[in-house]
């Protein structure tokens, strides 16, 4: 839209801003940007086959600025919407370019005619439809069945709905159940950390990480797993932190690990 | 058409309507009616001037010897099936029971899983499947057997019947909607829309089913 | 009685029951019945050798004009009251609850474009299918599953059901008012779209059609 001028959108007056404030206001009326369009189609007052798809995009672009100008959120879809149409009136006003192998405005613009004028036709049918004579207000059933008699026999009803429902219970549950994992045998770190925040104080002389396992965890070999890892990453978390030196003489040697002093403090 | 004797015009404002008329009037209130229906309370439904009692008359006349016959019920009026037809309509009575959760679940899972085996269904559903619910699920012939299964044990299958399609509108096992089509329909909850609901969804929420987010983790 | 033509004797043991009889038998089951029965219901119910398609079509003549009627839902037939006369009797009748407008545009499209998927409904409303809606017609059971669409993705199609049909009192989805000049009008083909055309950007990517969204942006 650079080459055409569209006309300034400058709501200076009140009236100009209520009347301008009214119509965005309404598009929570409206059922998306195809539903607006066809109202705006209707202030065209032709046919639908006639209906000029390049007045009606400058309609619905004025729109969709004003409602900028206003700061009002448009959803994303009027705003596709918006996108679309410009690029469709450039198409329109531009003489078709040979090298490009994009359709035709026309072709676009046939397209969307072809689509408002099939939700005007399903609007009407549905307005039809609803206004036939209908089972219950204007036609009746018997009041009083007569299917009954002798034997009983259960039915067990059930319906597709209450069937998806069930499956859908069932998977949302899948879905949704909080992993819980066994935590019997698992030292967190935020455990050792907590640990080892209340230990170090105490630790000026070098100590191996392992005297610093909690007691009962080093019988089992999955607990005492899960305590080392444990209390190795809180260890280094100490350090990063500056408050714990570590040293290891060798490799697979013992760990040590001691308080770190504070030069500054 | 012929039969009706068409004394007024139909159109007319003021005159009750022809005896024709008020006795189409009278047929249709006691068919519809849900109970049996006097004599007052036809004449303060028809329109003024007109004569329920004199159209009940000529309607119990028209229904001599047919299917259907007026009979008096106390004081009042209503339509029944013919005495000597009673054994049209002396099948069953039909009670109409909603199937246990349990059974529901069960035959979802056989449904969407088949062929499945009872240990596949109760890991799926997280409990144990009681003989009961099978049965039901077999006596009702929604489900049947399927092939054995050619793992240890070579447990059976359970899978769907013709029955289960015909009794659930279905064409084929393979048109139930699946998990991304129950969330579209709002089976599922929102929480479990994987790409965000859109923000216009909640314009008739009010119809979505509450579906009960607590349900979700009970057992 | 002297309507019916009594050309069999009713007591024979082997011969079917005279067209009279079979008639009244008809007649009855259909009075006794709220829901539209079939054909075969009909001839599984009645004695052997009968003949209830004709059976219906003497009944139906006899109905023509009177207070109630017969009516044909699909496969089915009922007997309903004649739309005149409806007056009579709404005041004992409940108002269904009013479905909102996007539940009543999405019932007509299904009806109309039948079998037809989600994506489809909604390129045609131009807006997403809220959650409830599909459910909500589902549950009043008007629209059911039809087969899957042999597209990619599968998705299922909705169409709608005899209890629509009944309700909206229509013989047949063909019935439907205005579908041949829908259709003459070419409203009810899927019209391809030209590249670029606009398409709700859609959540189930498996179903939406191919638009290339990036050329929109290209000039």
């Amino acid at each position: 839209m650079t080459e055409d001028s569209e006309p300034e959108i400058v709501p200076i007056s009140v009236a100009a801003r209520l009347a301008a404030e009214a119509l965005v206001v309404d598009v929570d009326g409206f059922e998306g940007p195809l539903d607006l369009l066809l109202n705006m189609a209707r202030t065209q007052k032709v046919d639908l086959r006639q209906i000029s798809i390049l007045a009606l995009a400058r309609q619905y672009l004025v729109f969709v600025e004003k409602a900028r100008a206003l700061r009002i959120e448009l959803a994303a879809d009027y705003l596709v919407m918006a996108a679309w149409l410009a690029f469709l009136k450039s198409r329109l006003l531009l003489p078709p370019d040979p090298q490009d192998e994009g359709p035709l405005g026309e072709d676009l613009a046939a397209h969307l005619a072809f689509q408002l004028e099939r939700l005007q036709a399903m609007r009407e049918a549905s307005a039809q439809l609803w206004a036939r004579d209908r089972l219950g207000r204007d036609i009746f059933a018997r009041g009083i069945p007569e299917d009954v008699t002798r034997h009983r026999r259960v039915e067990y009803t059930a319906t597709l709905v209450d069937l998806m429902q069930a499956y859908s219970r069932i998977r949302t549950r899948d879905e949704f159940r909080p992993f819980v994992m066994d935590r019997d045998k698992v030292f967190t770190m935020e455990e050792a950390l907590e640990r080892l925040r209340g230990m170090i104080g105490f630790a000026g002389q070098w100590t191996e990480l392992q005297s610093y396992l909690p007691e009962g965890w080093d019988d089992d070999p999955v607990k005492w797993r899960s305590a080392t890892a444990a209390t190795f990453a809180a260890s280094l978390e100490l350090v990063k932190e500056g408050r714990a030196e570590l040293r290891q003489q060798g490799m697979f040697a013992p760990i040590q690990m001691r308080r770190r002093e504070r030069r500054d403090g | 058409m012929a039969e009706r004797d068409d004394t007024g015009p139909r159109e007319s404002l003021f005159a009750a309507p022809s005896m024709g008329e008020q006795e189409r009037m009278v047929e249709a209130v006691l068919f519809a009616s849900a109970e049996p229906v006097t004599v007052a309370e036809l004449a303060a439904r028809m329109p003024h001037g007109c004569d329920p009692a004199e159209a009940l008359a000529h309607l119990r006349k028209r229904y001599e010897g047919r299917g259907v016959r007026l009979v008096r019920v106390g004081d009042a009026w209503a339509m029944r099936t013919a005495p000597d037809l009673g054994f049209l309509m002396s099948r069953e009575t039909v009670e109409h029971r909603k199937l246990s959760r349990a059974a529901m679940e069960t035959l979802a899972i056989i449904a969407y899983h088949q062929p499945v085996t009872r240990a596949e269904i109760e890991e799926i559903r997280g409990v144990s499947v009681s003989r009961g619910t099978v049965d039901l699920l077999l006596e009702l012939e929604w489900v049947r057997f399927g092939r054995r299964r050619m793992t240890p044990g070579r447990p059976v299958t359970f899978v769907v019947t013709e029955a289960f399609l015909d009794h659930f509108g279905l064409e084929s096992a393979r048109d139930l909607p699946g998990l991304a089509e129950l969330r579209a329909a709002g089976l599922l909850e929102a929480r479990a829309l994987p790409t965000g609901a859109p923000a216009r969804e909640d314009e008739d929420a009010e119809e979505s089913p509450d579906t009960g987010q607590s349900e979700l983790f009970e057992d």
